[in-house]
């Protein structure tokens, strides 16, 4: 294993540690109890006052998600769980704490049985403790459940969005029930999918945690390794920009005249140079469609540990999406100025 | 003895943490086959964790099994956490008031143990995972409890059961988790959660068989 | 190979379409003569009148460097060659013309032999249309060449530096000459060292570039695979740290009391948690020498396409320094407000 | 004949383009031992680049060699670009005014080549890069010059010299460029380099020499 590592366990508390310290002029690590050792990061300014405050959480390893997203106009706190596993009831709910302005508390997170678990639990924690939370789950991933079953769907790529929304109208002044339905309203917009080129390699397993054959690609992957929709011969860029574009615009209604926010985010180890190739000929199949990218975001937003690929994530805009996109936001993994 | 005194709960919560503690390997093992094989690490951080907080200590069953439930719920997180810690809550939950646990109570306290993890998990008989062990043996213990059984006799026949459910997952397809994403190729190997939840269980029933037997 | 490509030698090319679609808010492509037919990465505002223009340039395969460096007070314009390689003279001269606002360009790149040449050629061809050039050469690589031989040693995360610090000094109104002396004076206080944990491979050669073995890693490894000092054993990242900061410190004197700037990047594969772990870890060691850490920066700043491992670059503050770091700067690849 | 005309340089440059064309895969092959593999590639795109150029059109060699190495220079970057330009510049640029190449102005041409090239680079014989090609050829043509020679024979010399440079490279370890990386594992296998240089100008020599004997 060809990484860069002190004891595997560690991993998360050290990289907590040496990411506070680096960004310390956005973040914070608060730690407010024992029954959560590892503490949440909040940002600078939070909990502010008056405020709605923007909540999400995760397993690690998926850098800049989710620590990377707090920040000025971004989420206000998030917690932290081990490499690919859900952070703890415990964590949720001092994450809640830690974003409390006394406005209420919107949890937004993405689709997967442990997380599900934990909030649900924090909630009922946070409820006693009389912090409001309400919650936007992400299903954006389209190849991990049929239509007709979006509930069962995956978060993956596209929660970017839904934090970059929920967290602008809450900076505007929205309540929590705005909060909450522009949050909704962006994820509900957003569709994603991802295609894995290799597998990662959990630091403390040691060994490729599932395989992708040499020559062959897996379409609809998720982002821990979840089996995708298919298992094919690799293709150009082209063609795989093509399968991209084809699962998601058909899975919405995606029509000539839309204006859309794109997000091409690789999965770790994937040079970024070619995510921008990939990237133009996505945008080169949508204007061909007659639809208009309004905003476009390239790199490793939302990345699995060092597997390769990309994820492609679209969103359907409307006015009150572009402005909440378009406000400026201050955090590691997205920083916007006007 | 026909019941056991809920104050003795320390010896019963020791034999299901030492149960893990010796498997931490196997579940491992077991996990690494199809998983990731982070499962006996997982829980045994957890258990030993409790065993830890619980120190020289005496504890009741019920105050025994919502310490090591929150435990597992505040320091394990993943599904792990919530699956067991929710399992030992609402089995705690069930016992609090009582002083003696009858075969009939402990019944009750393992059906509330299995429709707590309905409320909190999608997965049901035959998708492998540890609900396959916890069914059969819930199952068990109220046929036991329904049909007024020695309480020692049904704590075996519910060990049984946990195994042969256990064992069951061998031949079925992952569903849920991470070793899901095998499908077909998950067939033929048992079932990490499964595995471990056959060990928790086994090790409950030999805690309270020796309540029983002194 | 598992990567994401059309035609390999067509990467370059679709990467810049690519990019320049997706930052137009930043950047724009200028192509002003068909011996350049590529063109060059302008910033939007580019010319600035009055301005001292900041020109870089490079082989691609580096993201971002070198066109993520363009932007508002960063770099004005950048020549882009293909992977690995050195742009062209007549690439370099039209960067020039992109940034020339009239009170010349300062020229300011790494210390490769290709570059040396076909900067020194286009400078030549500039003075005939009148723009004076001149130039800074990074060469913060401490391991590749002894002390004695600085002039020899390569330019690599260090540039970023350089960069940020001539910028900002030719967006305060500096004049070409204390551009000059702003860029010098970063490098000549910056020091850095990389190690090498996995090769990489060109998408048009289709195997490895040379070989790192499983279980070593590379000492002092350059930003194409140039060989390091010392290939050993892999360390944990403790380890690591030690050895990278004892071969800069030891290298320029770095001593308590000292204010530095410290960036951590990865070189492209490496998950970027793991790079925290690191920084954390150098962080603590520089600490204990009592010298201060003013600002650091950790990510995918100078990658060497899909390579595992890091670089360590750090430079010695003063106050003009500091300030000049300090300043706001808006590119794809620094983004940085107050 | 013992001169060329300056104006009949068009088959003497298109012996050179079609040398490198044919020997694309070769020089690959070469620099994939010890480099990356790409110098044929990048050489065959520079000079097809500048037969496309060319087209039907006549060229002195001045002119031609100038426009080659512009070609070069301009389009494909990296060291290449700047050497083989600069050779071919410098080559031009000391027969500008010439309407005959002697065996002497030739010596010349080739000596600025050398001296511009030692201008930009750092390496010099035994270095293992195209120096140890273009250094021996140019001592061969001096000697030539000096004792009168023929100009065929010294042509044929020229070649020869560049032939047994190359080969010399052979054993020896880089230190410049990509191989460098290898030390003592790049003896062995030839410099792709001092490979295209020979190619080069054994080419050319046989496009001189064509004229010569017309
Ligand atoms: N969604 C789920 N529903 C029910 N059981 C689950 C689910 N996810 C995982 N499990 C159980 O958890 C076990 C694996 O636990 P563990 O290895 O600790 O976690 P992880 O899979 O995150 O590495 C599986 O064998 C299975 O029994
Ligand atoms: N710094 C240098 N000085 C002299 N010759 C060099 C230098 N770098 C490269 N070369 C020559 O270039 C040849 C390789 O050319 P090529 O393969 O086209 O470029 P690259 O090494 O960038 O892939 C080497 O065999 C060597 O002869
Ligand atoms: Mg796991
Ligand atoms: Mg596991
Ligand atoms: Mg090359
Ligand atoms: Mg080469």
């Amino acid at each position: 294993m060809q990484r860069i590592l002190n004891n595997p366990d560690n991993i998360v508390d050290e990289m907590l540690e040496g990411f506070v310290k680096c960004h310390s002029d956005i973040v914070k690590l608060v730690k407010t109890n024992d029954d959560n050792p590892r503490g949440v990061v909040a940002a600078k300014e939070a909990p502010i006052a008056g405020k709605v405050g923007i909540v999400s959480g995760g397993g690690s390893g998926h850098k800049p998600a989710f620590v990377g997203y707090v920040g000025r106009n971004m989420c206000d706190a998030v917690a932290v769980g081990e490499i690919f596993s859900s952070p703890t009831a415990t964590a949720f709910l001092d994450a809640f704490r830690a974003a409390n302005g006394g406005k209420g508390v919107a949890c937004l997170y993405g689709n997967y049985s442990g997380d599900n678990m934990n909030v649900k639990m924090a909630i009922k924690m946070a409820k006693r403790e009389g912090i409001e939370v309400k919650t936007v789950v992400a299903n954006d991933d389209v190849c991990s459940a049929p239509k007709d079953q979006r509930e069962k769907r995956r978060g993956v790529a596209g929660e970017i969005f839904m934090w970059k929304c929920g967290a602008a109208k809450a900076a505007k002044g929205g309540n929590l029930d705005e909060v909450i339905e522009a949050a909704q309203k962006a994820i509900d917009s957003t569709r994603s999918v991802g295609i894995g080129l290799t597998p990662c390699t959990l630091p403390a397993v040691g060994h490729p945690n599932f395989e992708i054959k040499e020559g062959t690609m897996e379409v609809g992957i998720g982002h821990h390794g979840e089996p995708g929709v298919e298992v094919c011969p690799i293709e150009n860029a082209e063609n795989m920009a093509k399968r991209m574009v084809d699962l998601v615009v058909n899975d919405y209604p995606f029509t000539s005249g839309d204006e859309v926010a794109v997000l091409v985010s690789g999965l770790g180890a994937t040079p970024v140079m070619e995510l921008y190739v990939l990237y133009n000929e996505i945008e080169k199949l949508l204007v061909a469609q007659g639809i208009k990218v309004y905003r476009s975001y390239v790199g490793n937003y939302f990345t699995s540990l060092e597997m390769m690929g990309a994820t492609l994530s679209v969103m359907k805009l409307d006015d009150e999406l572009k402005e909440l996109l378009d406000m400026e936001a201050y955090s590691m993994g997205f920083k916007q100025q006007l | 003895m026909s019941s056991i005194k809920n104050q003795n709960g320390r010896g019963i919560l020791l034999s299901m943490v030492h149960a893990i503690q010796e498997n931490k390997q196997y579940l491992g093992d077991v996990d690494g086959l199809i998983g990731d094989g982070d499962h006996g690490m997982n829980m045994n951080k957890g258990f030993t964790l409790y065993e830890q907080q619980l120190g020289e200590n005496e504890t009741t069953l019920s105050d025994g099994l919502f310490d090591l439930g929150t435990v597992l719920m505040n320091k394990i997180g993943g599904s792990m956490g919530p699956i067991y810690g929710t399992i030992f809550m609402e089995m705690s939950d069930a016992s609090q008031d009582a002083d003696e646990i009858t075969l009939p109570l402990f019944a009750k306290m393992m059906e509330a143990a299995l429709e707590g993890l309905y409320g909190i998990i999608d997965a049901r008989p035959g998708d492998k995972t540890l609900v396959d062990t916890l069914y059969p043996a819930v199952q068990s213990l109220k046929a036991s409890a329904e049909s007024g059984r020695d309480f020692v006799q049904a704590l075996e026949d519910m060990a049984a059961a946990a195994e042969k459910g256990k064992d069951s997952t061998k031949d079925m397809v992952a569903k849920y988790g991470r070793s899901s994403r095998l499908g077909e190729r998950s067939r033929g190997v048992l079932d990490a959660g499964a595995t471990s939840c056959c060990v928790i269980l086994k090790a409950m029933a030999d805690g309270m068989i020796q309540q029983l037997k002194n």
